[in-house]
């Protein structure tokens, strides 16, 4: 029998080496695996490079894996934002290297580097800074920059549900780069609210054909969703209200 | 004195030029206001760069939804005809050119159409670029909605930008609190000057020659 | 009110031009857009360029279409087998010219056509009679071939449902082509079972977005299936058992 | 005379070396076969490059569904865990070396892992190549399923292969009537032979120096 879960958060993400690249899924907080985050920070590997849209919101997930010095390198579109105070502070101190990439060149350098693809001519970035000292070529009129593959040791992401397959589906704008992640990584782990039995996806529905996955781990429900159904009553961080009115 | 409509009215006259049926991406910041003026009752698809086409309004306290966000990381709604897919698929759409019309914010916007309004260039300043390229060169149309002059009084529609570009040649139309401008072979050409400006008032605050209105 | 809906099969292939590059989906029989070739042949249409993954069967849908003398060329991986005699016969007489493309490479150029891609390199034909005279490279070890997107003037594609803003699904097998097609054409034109209100598909599920469809005209479903559940009774052409019994 | 097993005992032979979870890809013709000896009770992810993974049997009569078919156009059924795909997706798969076993026909193989099985280069024949050179470089693992010996008594284990390439030193191991050879940087080796064919019979059929099955 094919059985990709795995009981808990420690195990799931056993193994990972120091120096390691790992993507980790998500756009802000939407879809970010912030519990295997969280077990990556317990587990200890260090001198990561990272692959994710942002580097880290708040305090908590990424932010907090990166306040753990644990990553040596960010590759990434949109480091800075209003909350990332972390990754800004590591940056300033030279503590964390930056690669910064248009975000449909690195989700497409994903995507390729899951799909078998050498190197493909993007035109975006061309005649900026972000295509300096890259190969540019002109195609039927238009101009391109060469972008290469980015693969991953690992990839951490946070689907909705799972089979004992690895069958994925995904939650609205949180399936951002699970899928691609999930393709470009050697060895991909997933969290997931809920693992139903086998044929309860839909086939015509699965985002992340399970080829692609490794290690599935539930976590159980987000609180504004109750068996699958969106059930409100949380800020955009995912806090209660009332507990959000309860902390002012 | 020259005229100046506000931010809203910007917005309002942006909306106004996007027909029913567009597929229209708005940009983070002032372009977001856009989605406020679009006419209620004509069908305009909503995309949103981390994954979705279809998207609504921001929902109501207590339905937020923090699966469901927009590019700005807001909470949003989906429409009845909403999708979701991947990011890969998500900037295939802007970059196939499947997009009717991108609104973008700039620093500076050039005669050529060259766009700047990722980085100002600052030593020391942590860059982040997003998904500012992407939309830049990603629709059929790729707006600019921009004041006409900096904070300080520098033009905004340059000759040539002296902010790191963002794409080249890319913008189509830029619409400005003074007026709206085309982007032509031959420089901008003024398509429509907001109250009492005339051509040389706005030739004169920019430094720049405009191709008259009806040329 | 967006409606992509046309009312009939001549509405929806209206104004396609002669010499255009037209796309057809499916794969063998299984997506082929039959009615939809059936009203490109009425409509008349000549010296087409045709993108396929094979270059028809027997002597409907596409085979007809080659048999009424519309095709100048064809674009696929697999022209030839065992009921492919209207094109062998064409090919033979020099009536229609093959630019013939391995399947993934032939799936990939389709995607990049849809997707702004201005050429890319892939491993697949490598080395092959196929990509003599093509540019090469070796990339971190593993030879590549550029091969550059394919982009079509119209995509004729089937599915199982439409909503009037155009969004697609498919059934089971006969997916195949159409997504990537469907990007990667000026206009796209589909037939489908039947048309739903909007908001009847589920967003997670919608496979072809409706900003890629143009045109949608609904033929009612197939004799295998009813209110989109299989009820079997058919051959692998389609066709009724007892018909098929009552053939012999 | 050597010993030559049949087709069915040569597809249960490549059968018995896959193992349980395995994402494998049967091209048409004798390797289809090969899923008629897959151990029952143990999963094995069967893909289809037109668009499915999890692949069943042949259906009953009266449940055939022309919507639901193989590569070779023959219909299937879907497992319980299967998902269907586009073709681009699907390609990606194996371009990308996600599928764990291909198992592919053969014209011929050469000692360094060339593949030819999709012409004979002969003259007028229409070419046809399918997803031959997809499969051909498709996954970690490239099984050869084939005779030994052409009709005409050929070789079709070669040094360097006369026909039209299908992909450049890909295929890992062949699977023959006459035994089983593993490719290796330096040539073909031994992995077993079938009754009591030996080495040097072997390789006087061939022409060709194999190395030693110990070796």
């Amino acid at each position: 029998m094919i059985d990709k879960t795995v009981p808990d958060l420690a195990a799931a993400v056993a193994g990972i080496p120091d120096g390691a690249t790992v993507m980790i899924g998500g756009f802000g907080r939407a879809g970010q695996p912030v519990e295997l985050i969280d077990a990556l920070i317990a587990h200890g590997a260090r001198d990561l490079t990272v692959v994710n849209n942002n580097a880290g919101n708040g305090d908590t997930g990424l932010a907090a894996l990166l306040a753990a010095g644990q990553v040596r390198k960010m590759i990434c579109s949109f480091p800075r934002q209003s909350d990332s105070w972390v990754f800004d502070r590591l940056y300033r101190e030279g503590e964390v290297e930056l690669e910064l990439v248009p975000q449909g060149n690195l989700a497409e350098r994903i995507r390729a580097a899951g799909a078998g693809i050498g190197g493909f001519f993007t035109p975006t970035g061309f005649g900026t800074q972000l295509a300096e000292g890259k190969e540019t070529r002109r195609i039927d009129g238009r101009d391109y920059v060469l972008e290469y593959p980015i693969r991953a040791d690992v990839a951490l992401i946070s689907a909705r549900a799972a089979d004992r397959w690895g069958n994925l589906v995904y939650r609205e704008t949180a399936r951002n780069f699970g899928p691609i992640m999930a393709a470009a990584a050697t060895t991909t782990i997933v969290q997931v609210d809920e693992i139903v039995p086998l044929g309860r996806l839909d086939p015509e529905a699965v985002v992340t054909p399970g080829l692609y996955v490794n290690r599935v781990v539930a976590v159980g429900e987000r609180p504004w969703v109750r068996d699958g159904a969106f059930v409100g009553g949380v800020d955009i961080e995912g806090r209660p209200l009332a507990e959000e009115g309860a902390q002012r | 004195m020259t005229t100046r409509i506000s931010r809203a009215e910007l917005a309002a006259r942006v909306a106004s030029d996007i027909p029913e049926g567009a597929v229209v991406n708005l940009g983070i910041g002032a372009p977001t206001l856009v989605a406020d003026f679009l006419p209620e009752g004509l069908e305009i698809v909503l995309h949103t760069e981390n994954g979705m086409l279809g998207m609504g309004p921001a929902p109501e306290r207590g339905r937020v939804d923090p699966d469901l966000i927009n590019a700005g990381k807001q909470p949003v709604t989906a429409l009845a005809g909403a999708a979701y897919f991947h990011h890969a698929d998500s900037f295939a759409m802007m970059r196939g050119g499947h997009l009717d019309v991108c609104v973008l914010g700039a620093f500076q916007v050039s005669a050529g159409g060259d766009l700047a309004n990722w980085s100002t260039g600052e030593p020391g300043a942590i860059p982040a670029v997003g998904g500012a390229m992407d939309l830049a060169i990603g629709a059929k149309d790729v707006y600019v909605m921009t004041d006409l002059l900096t904070k300080g009084g520098d033009p905004k529609l340059v000759t040539s930008c002296t902010y790191p570009l963002t794409g080249v040649g890319c913008a189509s139309r830029v619409y400005t609190d003074h007026g709206v401008f085309d982007v032509t072979a031959s420089g901008f050409r003024v398509r429509e000057l907001f109250g009492d400006n005339t051509h040389e008032e706005i030739e004169a605050l920019l430094g720049l020659a405009l191709i008259e209105k009806d040329a």
